[in-house]
């Protein structure tokens, strides 16, 4: 999944929530306005949606940084969706940081629909950190190289 | 000690032929030194088995989930606290279970003592107020109790069970100005990277005998997230990765409900300090929500609350 | 073939010249845990006088074993077993209890109609060299299971220690060729050889911890529904301790993990052990679980293979966080009357 | 579906390879989930096409009148033994229509009108169901305690709000000071009396910690009654000491005419409030205000004959009650919390149940029958459909791995979860006419017993490892 | 050194949705090497550890009969992780099959004598071997008559409807085909497995018993056998219970001391009163 040798580019999943950040994404393309390619983007209904252990499980298969985007407080369409989540988030992300693990390979953003410069900033600034810190090797769970295990 | 344990005998009896409760879940007397173990009395005569000292580890809040019957449960401030977590989570009904609270100094951690003796094995231990009477094959020691208190013991605020119904003995003084999060804020003082290779050797040596889980009364899920099929989320394998997520996911889970017990780090074979993450999860929720578990059963958990003010410096 | 002795100080490049031609695994004190792994340097070995705590079990039935690896293309998989052992190996220090565990499992898992291929080739060249136990400890109770401190079955050499030299014992063929590798080492002397007698002597006598488990079998065979299982079990916790730390529990579960199928330890103590597809669960609660571990040790393995599959090392009673005495269990059962239990065949 | 138009190509043009790579990998992880993904199946819910109107004051009986008009079978619940609520206290407006006659022939049709029945000295006790589905257990006490069940399809909650009974300025202990309410009985009834000097005071009760809010209509009533006193008594000074005149709107227009009539605002800070004192001098207990008044930064001192006080609007002490019932929210202070103060005013976040009137926060008479009809408009959006399709993306609880922590019922903003005790012991329930499918439930949930449709775990699962 | 847990490659040939629920279908397995194919000699009530490579394994009931030499089928009901893979596969994709394993019905007390076989549910695969082995023309006169009674919950959940469809025709096998409760358009037997049998009374001397089905279907049908007068001896049970390894190496499928994957499926009723009731 990530040639080290040339010019190595970071793979991000971002987990966007369906009525704020993912239609920001869209306005952003809407005004064509250019961010890296680095992002996968995976539609979720409401940051809420997000369980720590989509996080967790990105960090294990190999995703070098997990963005997740969702309403600002207030803005929820679940009126309470993103509230929830944040505690969630701050203990997560606390968590992750105290094992060691990079901060920036776990984002959080606040991403309303009309934002679509904001969406575009936060997508350079993730990519740029992670960039900045290298492919992802803690947490990762080494895949079995197929080529030097058959030998019999 | 023996003062506390006639009483404590006298209020089991009490509430057994008074019917108000059909069983006495306490500590008796173990088959090896320095070790107790869980008995259950449900006859009068029986409570003679009950006795109390600083050896008394175990915690007594896992027998109480899924109780159908009334219950009588010895519970130290940990263990109270955990009650009532279970209480609050409604994994038993608060009529069944009677919370007898007992004053704690703190329990003996087996292991220090076991480690101070390095090859010689324990043949005999006796726990006599401030001191502990060690005897072997050809030696006899006299330690000093409090040099071999429980990593949790030391910085526990809450002695006195703050939610019981009956109490043994009377209250004894709390520590108060005693800063419990040290062994974290060393952690947080290294570099990451110097963590993550801590951690990294601590957690590998983890065999998954998933021991941390059966002891934690708050781990009462019928298939654990480790268990499940559809999806599977993480590896059973001792891989280091799956290995670590999974002590990870269980300190997520314990946010806000953890009470120190010290149970985890207690029971686990191959001594990890499993400690190190579940005080640093409950010293994020102490920082960032002022929440500490246990002390009350109205109270609803962290995650499962918000507050418009609630911090979000992490969110961009 | 005679005993021959070597100074402890010479231990180590023994060791160094066994490291050349075989792979040694050998106790290793990892902060206070000992557990059997491969030897790097000869120096690592801890010979002190307790067992290891971890059972020398993962020699041969490691924790994660990978049973093959396939490759799915279109409409095609490649399957590619692993080598199991790449040439002979050698395990020193294995304590008479954990030999013994060997041969039972050699009951359980190489007979019969089909054999655990990866589990037979490991013990077909691996040497087994043990080192009796002069301090028994109080939770040892091999001789109540036909064991002692200085047994020697399951064992190719054993050594005992005599303070500042071990008696080194041949006992099967295959132990004496690997002695004779070493044409430097010493006779033994008469002397050495009643010291080390005298030292097993008491080393019995030191076993103080009895449990008499005949006719216990017969006795569980009714003892299905009993129960007193109530009471046995009520303060069980069911973590897998008992069974990961058991030389002789070797049940696992095979699953498939990208690429491979592997199998990894597993324990009738475990809540999904049995759980059907459709959901039912024989076993839904703690009690059936430790009683099918009692009834598998003592009763099960006893019918099919004649014996018990307990070799009375002690480590589940050591390691058990609520201390549930497996001597108890077996010594209560064993007081039960006999004629209560009426065999309903 | 793959969004690549938006998400890739639009927003990575000058990257032609590394775009081309990103859409196959999202079609990749498009098709990992399609491959797991299952039919949505919509639940249909029969809906009563009655309505129940809590509260028949002004909002309560407008609602109930506009339900009927659109031909809809309404009870209305009125706590005291007559309609009217607050707007008894009130005789005229500022555009001088008269409020008395409005509403006698507002009651008169309600209780003309055979699709409206009325349950006057009734309380709700509980309230069970949801959309569509409601029963309602009224408590009727005129003498003996009779107890009835209502079934409707939707509730609308015109509880009203309640005139704060001053502490501040003598109120109650001189029988001069007076509130609105009170000057209005007084200069309806008596003959044309001579008023001499009058004092008014604004904010009393409002803007501060206890109610930092704003009452938004005792500016309107003090410009109202002081141009009824100036046309009653031209001779009568009145003084208005405000903080600041909030007659927003078409009401700017009274205020102006209130000024060309002689009227004197005075303004004053908050941490400088009017005091009033009782003096004695000449012979008779006279009434002497004096203000700080900011400007000249000097104190001005009045002799009033009358002091009327702009008493704030304050929740009534129900509403918590009713809102436990009901499982809707209440704001800081006190009065019901609408879905959204933009996009859904009127309705509440648990679908099916909608607030007008002062319930949801003080305001004008001309607000509230507004917010009344606008209500009627939502609610009828529900009651014109015979049958009501539940969202297809909702959660469902697996109870084999629930163990009933509630911990789902906490999070859940539309309280669609309910513990239900079945033969192997409590687990949670998705009520799915209530469930909006949001999965704050599902990322709670330790035992991950609860998932949602269309973005199952298992699905997000298959899109993190697809591309590994 | 013959490693048991290396499955032989085969390929799916053929796929046929059994019922309307379509949650339980047959696979059509060949084997890639043709050697493999005539090592895999089974009787009938075997299984045979089915893998899904990524998913993993599980043990299925070998549902063609011995005498058909060319493929071998499986009916898989959607449970688990590795069964909804397999329904998820097409024709063509690569599958493991390790086995034959468990002992199968004792095919020689079988001969001379009558055969009932008591099949409930979906839990009919091995059974329909069993019957397919019998009428097939080499080995009918080894075996006297033949009696089936199956049952299911509703028409839609009958499966191998072809099977059934042929077996009506012959005159060789007394065929009792019925539903647990009457729905529109059925016109055959109506009522549960015990109760038809109640009905068909089959005669019980040199008559053997061969019943599979889900465990409540075993606490209702064995009194109606008992009173039938089979003895215990000459009634065969297959049991079903959570299985990884298939040759009794893991440890978990035991009842008593016995283990169904190895000592198993199929004991006497008589073994199984001795057995402790943990399944």
């Amino acid at each position: 999944m990530k040639n080290v040798e040339k010019g190595w580019e970071p793979r991000i999943l971002a987990f966007l929530c369906n009525w704020c950040s993912y239609a920001g994404a869209d306005l952003t393309g809407i005004s064509r306005i250019q961010y890296p390619p680095n992002v996968r983007i995976v539609r979720v209904p409401c940051s809420g949606r997000v369980n720590p252990y989509y996080i967790i499980k990105a960090l294990q298969c190999g995703w070098d940084g997990v963005l997740v985007s969702g309403c600002h407080p207030g803005d929820c369409h679940y009126i309470s969706g993103n509230l929830v989540a944040r505690r969630r988030f701050a203990v997560l992300k606390d968590l992750l940081e105290y094992v060691g693990i990079e901060p920036a390979r776990v984002n959080f953003s606040w991403v309303s629909a009309a934002e679509g410069g904001k969406f575009a900033s936060v997508v350079t600034e993730v990519v740029n950190e992670v960039k900045a810190l290298g492919p992802a090797k803690r947490l990762v769970k080494v895949r079995i190289e197929w080529k030097n295990l058959k030998n019999r | 000690m023996e003062k506390l344990e006639k009483s404590l005998r006298e209020i089991a009896e009490k509430l057994l032929s008074e019917k108000k409760v059909d069983l006495i879940i306490g500590y008796e007397r173990g088959t090896r030194p320095l070790r107790t173990t869980p008995c259950f009395v449900n006859k009068t005569e029986d409570v003679q088995k009950l006795i109390w000292d600083s050896s008394c580890d175990n915690n007594l809040a896992k027998y109480v989930v899924d109780r159908k019957e009334k219950v009588g449960v010895v519970a130290k401030g940990c263990d109270a606290r955990l009650i009532a977590v279970c209480i609050a989570e409604n994994q038993v009904p608060k009529e069944n279970v009677i919370i007898i609270g007992v004053p704690c100094l703190g329990v003996v951690d087996r292991k220090k003592v076991e480690s101070k003796l390095e090859e010689k094995e324990i043949l005999e231990a006796t726990i006599e107020g401030e001191k502990i009477k060690v005897k072997g094959e050809e030696f006899e020691l006299l330690l000093a109790k409090n040099d071999f208190l429980c990593d949790s013991c030391l910085t526990c605020k809450h002695r006195n069970p703050p939610i019981q119904d009956v109490l043994v003995g009377e209250e004894v003084p709390e520590l108060t100005e005693v800063n419990e999060f040290t062994e974290v804020e060393n952690l947080e003082a290294m570099a990451a990277e110097e963590r993550w290779n801590h951690f990294n050797g601590e957690l590998s040596k983890c065999i998954r005998c998933y021991a941390c889980r059966s002891v934690c009364p708050l781990c009462y899920c019928k298939t654990c997230f480790v268990d499940q099929s559809i999806p599977t989320w993480f590896g059973k394998t001792n891989d280091l990765s799956d290995t670590m997520i999974y002590h990870i996911v269980r300190a997520l889970h314990v946010a806000g409900r953890c009470v120190d017990c010290g149970a985890c780090s207690r029971v686990c074979p191959v001594n990890i300090n499993l400690r190190e993450l579940m005080k640093k999860i409950e010293k994020i929720v102490k920082e960032r929500y002022n929440f500490k578990a246990g002390l009350s059963l109205e109270e609803a958990p962290p995650l499962g609350d918000f507050k418009s003010e609630d911090p979000q410096e992490f969110i961009k | 073939m005679k005993w021959k002795v070597i100074e402890k100080s010479k231990l180590p490049n023994l060791i160094g010249e066994l490291a050349r031609e075989y792979e040694i695994f050998a106790p290793v004190d990892r902060k206070s845990i000992g557990s059997f792994e491969r030897l790097a340097s000869g120096s690592e070995v801890s010979l002190d006088s307790r067992n290891t705590k971890k059972p020398p079990k993962d020699v041969f039935i490691p924790q994660t074993e990978t049973l093959f690896t396939y490759k799915t293309g279109k409409q095609e998989v490649e399957l590619a077993a692993p080598q199991v052992v790449i040439g002979q190996r050698v395990v020193l220090a294995v304590r008479p209890c954990d030999a013994k565990s060997f041969v039972l499992l050699d009951k359980f898992l190489s007979s019969g109609e089909y054999k655990d291929a990866y589990y037979k080739e490991k013990r077909k060249n691996t040497t087994i060299v043990g080192l009796a136990c002069n301090h028994p400890l109080s939770t040892c109770f091999c001789t109540s299971l036909g064991g002692s401190p200085h047994g020697k079955e399951g064992l190719d050499v054993l050594l005992q220690d005599i303070n500042d030299k071990y008696l080194i014992e041949p006992i099967t063929e295959r132990g004496e060729k690997l002695i004779e590798k070493f044409p430097w080492l010493k006779e033994a002397e008469r002397a050495d050889i009643d010291k080390a007698k005298k030292l097993s002597d008491d080393a019995e006598a030191a076993v103080k911890s009895k449990v008499s488990i005949d006719g216990v079998d017969n006795k569980l065979d009714g003892m299905f529904d009993d129960p007193i299982w109530e009471q046995i079990c009520q303060k069980c916790l069911n973590c897998g301790i008992c069974t990961f730390f058991c030389p002789t529990c070797c049940c696992f579960d095979v699953l498939d993990e990208d690429g491979k199928r592997i199998r990894i330890w597993d324990s009738c103590q475990f809540s999904c052990f049995t759980l059907h597809g459709s959901g039912h669960n024989p076993r839904p609660s703690g009690k059936e679980r430790m009683r099918q571990r009692i009834m598998h040790k003592f009763n099960y393995f006893v019918k099919t293979h004649g014996e018990s599959f307990c070799v009375g090392c002690g480590r589940c009673i050591q390691e058990c966080p609520v201390n549930l005495d497996i001597r108890e269990v077996v010594g209560a059962i064993s007081a039960l009357p006999t004629d209560k239990r009426s065999d309903n065949d | 579906m793959a969004n690549i138009r938006d998400q890739c190509s639009w927003v990575h043009m000058h990257e032609h390879e590394a775009a081309t790579e990103k859409a196959k990998d999202l079609v990749r992880m498009a098709v990992a989930k399609a491959r797991v993904i299952e039919p949505l199946k919509r639940v249909s819910l029969g809906v009563t096409s009655r309505g129940l109107v809590i509260g028949g004051g002004l909002a309560g009986i407008t609602a109930a009148l506009a339900l009927a008009k659109q031909g809809f079978e309404v009870d209305l619940v009125e706590k005291n033994n007559e309609l009217g609520g607050f707007l008894r206290k009130i005789h005229y407006t500022l555009e001088n229509d008269d409020t008395e006659e409005y509403l006698k022939t507002m009651i008169d049709n309600v209780y003309s009108n055979e699709l409206i029945k009325v349950f006057l000295n009734a309380k709700v006790e509980h309230v069970s169901g949801y959309v569509g589905n409601f029963k309602t257990t009224v408590s009727i006490n005129s003498g003996s305690d009779v107890r009835r069940e209502l079934e409707h399809g939707i509730i609308i909650v015109a509880t009203g709000g309640e005139e704060y009974q001053p502490t501040e300025y003598l109120y109650g202990k001189d029988s001069r000071v007076l509130t609105h309410p009170e000057l209005e009985n007084r200069i309806m009834m008596g003959p044309t009396p001579k008023f001499g000097n009058v004092v008014m005071i604004q904010c009393v009760g409002s803007r501060n910690n206890e109610h930092p809010y704003c009452s938004r209509m005792c500016c309107g009533e003090a410009v109202k009654n002081s141009l009824k006193i100036k046309e009653k008594d031209p001779m009568a000074n009145v003084y208005v000491l405000y903080r600041d005149m909030r007659t927003y709107g078409l009401m700017e227009e009274h205020y102006r005419r209130a000024r060309e009539a002689g009227v004197i605002f005075i303004r004053y800070e908050e941490e400088s409030k009017p005091k009033v004192a009782q003096t004695k001098s000449k012979g008779k207990n006279g009434l002497q205000v004096s203000v700080f008044e900011p400007t000249i930064q000097e104190d001005i001192i009045i002799d009033a004959d009358l002091v009327v006080l702009s008493a704030a609007i304050v929740p009534s002490q129900e509403n918590e009650k009713l809102a436990k019932m009901l499982k809707v929210p209440l704001n800081e202070d006190g009065f019901f919390l609408e879905a959204h103060a933009k996009l859904r005013p009127v309705d509440f976040a648990t679908e099916g149940i909608f607030v007008c009137g002062m319930a949801h926060s003080p305001k004008p008479i001309r607000e509230s029958i507004s917010q009344a009809k606008a209500a009627v408009s939502r609610a009828c959006t529900l009651l014109t459909k015979d049958t009501i399709e539940a969202e297809g993306i909702i959660a469902t609880v697996n109870p084999g791995r629930c163990t009933a922590c509630e911990l789902c019922m906490l999070v859940c903003a539309y309280n669609a979860i309910e513990i239900e005790e079945t033969k192997r012991g409590k687990t949670a329930k998705v009520n799915s006419a209530l469930c909006k499918g949001c999965g704050a439930c599902a990322a709670t949930c330790r035992c991950s017993a609860i998932d949602v449709k269309g973005f199952t775990d298992d699905q997000i699962n298959s899109i993190i490892v697809a591309l590994r | 050194m013959t490693n048991p847990y290396i499955p032989n490659l085969t390929v799916i040939r053929k796929i046929t949705t059994e019922n309307e629920a379509k949650d339980i279908k047959t696979f059509e397995l060949t084997f890639k090497d043709s050697e493999a194919m005539k090592n895999f000699k089974y009787r009938c009530g075997q299984f045979a550890e089915i893998s899904v490579f990524g998913a993993g394994e599980c043990p299925i009931g070998i549902a063609s009969s011995p005498m058909d030499k060319d493929a071998i089928q499986f009916t898989v009901k959607r449970v688990g992780v590795v069964t909804t893979a397999l329904h998820n596969s097409e024709e063509g994709t690569v599958m493991g099959v390790r086995g034959p394993y468990g002992n199968g019905f004792p095919m020689e007390r079988l001969e001379g004598r009558n055969v009932v076989i008591v099949g409930g549910g979906f839990a009919f695969t091995t059974l329909r071997s069993l019957a397919n082995f019998i009428l097939h023309k080499a080995n009918r006169e080894k075996f006297k008559d033949l009696t089936v009674i199956y049952g299911a919950r509703n028409p839609g959940e009958l499966i191998y409807k072809y099977d059934l469809e042929a077996w009506k025709k012959r005159d060789d096998i007394n065929l009792n085909v019925t539903i647990d409760s009457a729905v529109p358009g059925w016109k055959g037997l109506v009522g549960f497995v015990p109760a038809v049998l109640k009905d068909v009374a089959p005669s019980s001397d040199n008559a053997i018993a061969v019943v599979c089905g889900p465990p409540i279907m075993y606490k209702f049908t064995m009194p109606v056998i008992s009173e039938l007068g089979f003895s215990p001896e000459n009634v065969l049970l297959s049991f079903e219970m959570r299985m990884k390894c298939g040759i009794g190496k893991c440890g978990r499928c035991n009842i008593g001391e016995k283990f169904v994957c190895k000592d198993g499926p199929v004991f006497t009723y008589k073994e199984f009163q001795r057995m402790p009731k943990e399944y």
